[in-house]
Order: structure tokens, then C-alpha cells, then sequence
């Protein structure tokens, strides 16, 4: 289980803002630890975004996105009070959903 | 999708992990592809720009002035690099970001659903400095526009 | 406090200096951080961590000369300047085999390295150099430092003559000979690079082949 | 050594002026503003603050008490919003002037029953120190916006502010580094990086005023005291002992110096 999401959606001129930052190592698995010994591959490869029940977005993600990341993207239609899901899933399945509410 | 995928997961975990996972794979069970939900391995472990695009289904896109990307022209550290992708095609339904020179080239891939506007911003990792570079799939065809961003040394470690 | 009084407090307490002699010089850091209570925060506040020991705490001359930082500029400690560069001068050892200058190549990976010497770092790895910290060197380097003077076109604007060659190897070796306060490490005489390095880092300014001077 | 002296600085002079590269290097830093600019939104940060608050308001340690609940960071017990921006200072109870997280140490051990000493000795990397400055991040958090308010008044205040500015010029190690050489000229660099100038009210509040901090070249959260730590390891001093006086009277000097500049709190770094 991860570390929480901070999501934070604003609704402006019909247009909803969804912004995602994630609690996540991005380990690469191209790295060493002090030890010399390479640390495995751990990264989130799959994220969901919800706005109220209509998938509005999912993407694939490799290595190469940053630890700790972060997302932003627009969406036609929503309204304050409106519930934003966000879900991901890691290569280990691990996996974590936080939900907010549209301002 | 979802609920699948849960239950997919618990027999995972009631498994012990991936050994299991191997095992059921080679029982027939299941295939490690449907382990791995929809993931593009092959787009992701593609070590040529050409492999990845043709694991994305997407051979030789035109250059196109309605993509967009929106970075610095240096980033200060190549761990964390922001960029913004954007379309101006109609119907666009997929947006993919690729470091050239990354091991891993593909960086991240979006599919969006018809309310959402096409544009994301997302930070990646740039081991040098590299061509950054954009695909769009619009209306069944793909496009690109690419962008060179200079991976400066920082700070006194050098 | 803003810059201002800050100055006019250093310059109050210089010129008290200057009058009173060395027993007020230690009350110039205000009544609170008298000698014996700075030494005192030192001895509590600092811990041995691999090769990076308390012992670097204790200041030869140059060091606790120059921090007081008006001694770099004050036209009274102008004298005490000049016997501080005459003794770091003489702790120069000029080339052992008579070549000033090495590998501009080897030059250039030195003067990249910023590594060695700090508690993370081991005693027998090679120390780099750290110029580009502070100056800019190649032309295609971009991310250089400004503390140090611009050192592009080092080799061009001199004659390479005896004179330049004893001049650049005295600043790289000590640079306290030429300048009492200046901020640039002093590289041979601390043992942070060894003659070796130093030539190359001459052929790096000094080489005609060198990208600093094209 | 004088004709030495002479050839020498004919010589800088005219390494100065031979430097033609401006336009290219402005061309540089303001890719990199730009760069900064783009990292301001959605810092990571953030998602330490929300560890911190839990840790402040969760009762934990032998005492099972909340910090939230016990602890005064100079404005009343719990008291967190503008706390940051009126540290250090020096506190009845302890008889010490106190930053933050010192300030936290001595909660944790009177209120949670948590001996500091292993938490001190821990490196940055360990998990107790990890909450120490998720902590300092949240509470900084809670100053965002508010004005500096660091003045010394109180005897030990204005003798850690006199340790700390003594300490800022202090030469030592193999490099002959003090903080100054790096932070006592206006203007300048560090590879890429400009330094704050920190005898300046804008130059120190540069600095304070934004840790704690992300740091995206490595995704840690760095807390002041990891700020200073990392700075004398790049001195080539000896560790500076966490919370000790001399990473006090640095922070007392930076604090007071910055005083009425408005906290930027948490921020975010290459």
C-alpha cells in the first residue's frame, strides 16, 4: 500500500484541472546501492483518473517518469463537488486510489 | 477492468508473487501479458526509436507543427524534467512522451477519453541531453514534433 | 540587520581592532561569540565522520587570518598580507622532473571532478579538481561558476613564457602566495591534487591544442 | 613575489575582459528560470506535508501523547501556523535558543517520552530522521506567506546570532572553505547555481526562506539542518552534530538577517 495522493481538481469556465502528485520511488533498475548491487525495477506502469464514473484518462508509464510524480491535465465538463479517482498500479501490483473533490 | 484486476491481484498476493504468477503462466492459466494488464512491454523495452514506435503502432509519424512541447530549453537537473505535451489535431486519443537517449525511450503514454482536452504535463527523468520527443495519435494516425533539452551538471559534486 | 550596518559593524570593529590591538580583535564578533565560547560551540557541534576528522577544525595562520574578512581588503593588515603570501610561497614545490605541462584531456576530467575529501568521500580515491565550481574554463561548458575569474582563452593572452608557466603553477599550488585571502583551495600545498594532476591542469589552460585556448 | 604579483593580476584583468561567451551563457540561466518556473507547480513536497501533519496530530512514543496536543513552538501549545517564521528563539523551559527541529527534539523527549539521542545520531536517510523533517515540513508549510519575524532581543539570542556570524566567515579543512567563500559575494555562481548572498536581507532570506525544501536531483526532502549538514560536507568540515549550537547559530544568523522577508515554505530545488 502507498503513501497517499495529494490531488487537487478546480473547475473553471466548464473546464475541470486535475492535478496528481504520486508517492513513488521510479526505481529505474539501472541503479546501484552502496553496495554495488543493482536495485530492482519498481515504478508505477499504470494510472487511472476518474472524473465522477467516466474513465477520463489512463496512461502507461515506464522508468523514465520521475520519482515522486507529478500529473496534470484538463478535462471538458465537471462541477465543484464532483469526485476525482485516481488510481495506479505499480510492476510489483502494487496498487493505491485517492479520491477528491472537484472546487 | 477493475474488478478483474483485483481479483487478479489477491491471487497474486494469496500466491507468494511472481514465482506463482510464472507458474500459473506456464499452466496456461495465466498469460503473463494479461498479468501485466495492457502494459506495453515491447513499446517500453524497445532499445531503437524505431522499435518503440512500431510496438506503438505508430511506423514513421509525420512531423507535425499542431504538437507541442512545452519545456525548458535546459533543465537543471535531469532527474526531474517537466514537460507539457500538446495537440492541436482534432480527435486526439493517445499522447506519448520518449527520451531519445534514455535507456528506457519510452517515458510515458496517455490515453484519453473524448472530454479530455490534449494536453498533459508530466515530469521525466533525462540521463543527458537528449531529443525529447512527442507522438500524437489523432483520428487513426500518428504524429510527432520533437524537441532537444540540455541536461546541465549542477552543484558542487560535479 | 541589514547589510549596511552589518558593514559599518565590521568596519567599527576594524578600526577597534586596529587601536586596541589583538585582545579587542576578539571581541569584534559582538560579546556573545568571544573566543572561548566559539571554540566552545566548535568542540560541541562537530563529530569525526570518515576521513573527515574534528582535527580540520583546528586553522593554520592563513585560515584564521582570513576569517576576519575585513584583513582581505584593510590597508592596516596590508603587511601581515604580505608575510602570509611569502610563507604560503615558499611552501611551493615546483615540478620534480622540470615539465610544467601534462595532458590537457586528464586536465579538463580534473578540473570537472568536484569529488574527494568530504566525510562521504574514501582516503584513497582521487581528489578532482573543482574549477569549473568557480570558473569558466572550455567554451563548451556552460555550467561553470562565476566566483573565480574566467579562465577561457588562459593560454592565448599570455605569452608562454617562464614567467606565465612559475605564475599559473604558483596559483595552482597556492594560491594564498599571490592573493593572502583569496577563495580558491590551495591545491598542492593541502595535498588536494598532486603534481601530477597540476600539469595537467597547466596543459589545460596552457596547451595550444587545449579547448581553452581555440 | 611582487613582480609575481604584478604578472598575475594583468593577467585576470585580461581573462575577464576576453570573456565573450555572454550572450550564450544569459541564453543558459534563463532556460533554467524557465526550467524553476515549470517545477513551482505540484511540489512534491506537498506529499511529505501531509506525513508531517499526521505525525503532529497522531499521539505516539512511551507517553502516547501528540505533539499537537503538548508542544510549544514558541506561539502557545499546538500552535503551528506562523511557528516557522519566528524561529529560532529562546525558550523558557529549555533556557536555550532553539530552531525547529532542536524545538521538536525537546517535545518529543518531555511530551512523548522519545529519547533524542539515537534520532540525533541517526543519518538523514534513517526513518526517525525522515520524520523529523517530514515535521519541519508541514510546520514550515503552515508559515507560507508570513513575514520573517526573527529579532534578537533576549542575551542568548543575540549571542547565537554573534556565533552564528563569526561562524560564517570561519576558514578551515583541506579547501580553506568557510560559508562566506561560497555566500559572501554578491552575484555569483556555483556551476550553474547563483548563490545567495547571506549578510543581505534578500540573499539570506533566499536561503531560509525556502528550506525546507524538495530536491528533485535526488527526491528527498531536505529539512535546514539537512541544508547546513550537506553545506560543511562540501566545506570538507567535520559532521556538524544534528541540532547542535553551531547549526543554531547559522540558522539564528539567516533567520535574523531575513527578518520581515515573507516564509516560502517548503520549497522546491534542483
Amino acid at each position: 500500500m502507498g503513501s497517499p495522493m495529494k490531488i487537487r481538481a478546480t473547475s473553471k469556465d466548464g473546464v475541470t484541472e486535475i492535478k496528481v502528485l504520486m508517492s513513488h520511488e521510479m526505481e529505474t533498475g539501472q541503479r546501484k546501492d552502496a553496495s554495488g548491487a543493482v536495485v530492482p525495477a519498481w515504478f508505477i506502469n499504470e494510472v487511472t483518473a476518474k472524473l465522477g464514473d467516466k474513465t477520463v484518462l489512463q496512461a502507461q508509464w515506464g522508468p523514465s517518469v520521475s520519482k515522486n510524480p507529478y500529473l496534470a491535465f484538463k478535462v471538458k465538463g465537471g462541477q465543484a463537488g464532483d469526485k476525482v479517482t485516481v488510481t495506479w498500479v505499480d510492476n510489483k501490483g502494487d496498487t493505491r486510489t485517492d479520491t477528491a473533490t472537484v472546487s | 477492468m477493475n474488478q478483474h484486476q483485483t481479483q487478479r491481484r489477491q491471487v497474486l498476493r494469496a500466491g507468494g508473487g511472481l514465482a506463482v504468477l510464472g507458474a500459473l503462466a506456464a499452466a496456461g492459466i495465466v498469460l503473463p501479458r494479461q498479468a501485466l494488464a495492457e502494459w506495453n512491454k515491447q513499446a517500453f523495452d524497445a532499445k531503437t526509436l524505431d522499435d518503440a514506435m512500431k510496438a506503438m503502432g505508430a511506423e514513421a509519424p509525420a512531423n507535425s507543427g499542431d504538437v507541442q512541447i512545452v519545456a525548458s530549453d535546459i533543465a537543471e537537473n535531469g532527474a526531474v524534467v517537466p514537460v507539457q505535451a500538446v495537440s492541436k489535431l482534432p480527435k486526439t486519443e493517445k499522447i506519448a512522451i520518449l527520451v531519445e537517449k534514455n535507456p528506457s525511450m519510452l517515458a510515458a503514454s496517455f490515453d484519453l477519453g473524448p472530454e479530455t482536452l490534449p494536453e498533459v504535463t508530466a515530469r521525466i527523468k533525462m540521463g543527458q541531453t537528449s531529443n525529447v520527443i512527442v507522438v500524437v495519435k489523432a483520428d487513426g494516425k500518428f504524429y510527432m514534433a520533437s524537441k532537444e533539452i540540455k541536461v546541465t551538471l549542477g552543484g558542487c559534486g560535479g | 540587520m541589514t547589510k549596511s550596518t552589518l558593514i559599518a559593524a565590521a568596519l567599527a570593529a576594524g578600526l577597534l581592532a586596529l587601536h586596541a590591538g589583538p585582545a579587542a580583535a576578539q571581541s569584534k564578533w559582538g560579546p556573545g561569540a568571544d573566543d572561548a565560547t566559539f571554540q566552545a560551540m566548535l568542540k560541541s557541534s562537530f563529530k569525526d565522520n570518515g576521513i573527515a576528522k574534528t582535527a580540520r577544525l583546528t586553522q593554520d595562520e592563513t585560515q584564521a587570518f582570513c576569517s576576519t574578512p575585513d584583513n582581505a581588503t584593510d590597508p592596516a593588515a596590508a603587511k601581515k598580507r604580505e608575510a602570509i603570501e611569502a610563507a604560503n610561497l615558499a611552501t611551493v614545490k615546483w615540478p620534480s622532473d622540470g615539465k610544467w605541462l601534462g595532458d590537457w584531456k586528464e586536465g579538463e576530467k580534473i578540473a570537472q571532478s568536484g569529488r574527494g575529501l568530504t566525510w562521504t568521500d574514501k582516503a584513497e580515491q582521487v581528489n578532482g579538481g573543482n574549477c569549473y565550481n568557480c570558473h569558466q574554463i572550455t567554451a563548451e561548458e556552460i555550467s561553470h561558476g562565476t566566483i573565480g575569474p574566467s579562465l577561457h582563452n588562459y593560454g592565448k593572452l599570455r605569452d608562454r613564457d617562464e614567467a606565465t608557466l612559475k605564475a599559473t603553477w604558483v596559483r595552482i599550488y597556492n594560491s594564498k602566495s599571490v592573493n593572502a585571502c583569496s577563495n580558491m583551495p590551495r591545491g598542492g600545498h593541502m595535498g588536494i591534487i598532486d603534481e601530477t594532476q597540476i600539469k595537467h591542469l597547466m596543459a589545460l589552460l596552457l596547451d595550444p591544442q587545449s579547448p581553452v585556448n581555440k | 613575489m611582487h613582480r609575481l604579483s604584478t604578472v598575475l593580476a594583468a593577467v585576470c584583468v585580461a581573462a575577464t575582459a576576453a570573456n565573450a561567451i555572454g550572450a550564450e551563457k544569459d541564453a543558459a540561466l534563463q532556460g533554467i528560470d524557465a526550467y524553476r518556473e515549470a517545477l513551482q507547480d505540484g511540489n512534491p513536497a506537498e506529499l511529505f506535508e501531509l506525513t508531517g501533519e499526521e505525525l503532529w496530530t497522531t499521539p505516539a512514543g512511551p507517553k502516547n501523547a501528540a505533539l499537537s496536543a503538548s508542544c510549544d513552538l514558541g506561539l502557545g501549545v499546538g500552535v503551528v501556523k506562523g511557528a516557522y517564521a519566528q524561529l529560532p528563539r529562546w525558550f523558557a523551559d529549555t533556557d536555550r535558543v532553539q530552531d525547529l527541529e532542536s524545538r521538536l527534539l525537546t517535545c518529543m523527549e518531555t511530551a512523548q517520552g522519545i529519547d533524542p539521542k539515537p534520532i540525533i545520531a541517526a543519518s538523514f536517510s534513517k526513518p526517525e530522521k525522515e520524520r523529523l523533517v517530514a515535521l519541519a515540513t508541514y510546520i514550515s508549510g503552515q508559515s507560507k506567506g508570513i513575514p520573517v519575524s526573527v529579532k534578537p532581543g533576549h542575551p542568548k539570542e543575540k549571542a547565537m546570532y554573534d556565533l552564528g556570524q563569526r561562524m560564517f566567515f570561519y576558514q578551515a579543512g583541506p579547501h580553506d572553505f568557510a560559508c562566506a567563500t561560497c555566500h559572501g559575494q554578491e552575484g555569483t555562481r556555483i556551476r550553474m547555481q547563483e548563490l545567495p548572498y547571506i549578510p543581505s536581507t534578500k540573499g539570506a532570506a533566499s536561503g531560509w526562506t525556502s528550506w525546507p525544501a524538495y530536491r528533485v536531483s535526488n527526491g528527498q526532502m531536505w529539512s535546514m539542518q539537512t541544508r547546513i549538514n550537506d553545506c560543511f560536507r562540501q566545506q570538507r568540515f567535520p559532521e556538524p552534530v544534528y541540532a547542535s549550537d553551531v547549526t543554531i547559530a547559522l540558522s539564528m544568523y539567516m533567520a535574523a538577517n531575513s527578518n520581515g522577508e515573507s516564509m516560502a515554505t517548503p520549497g522546491i530545488k534542483r
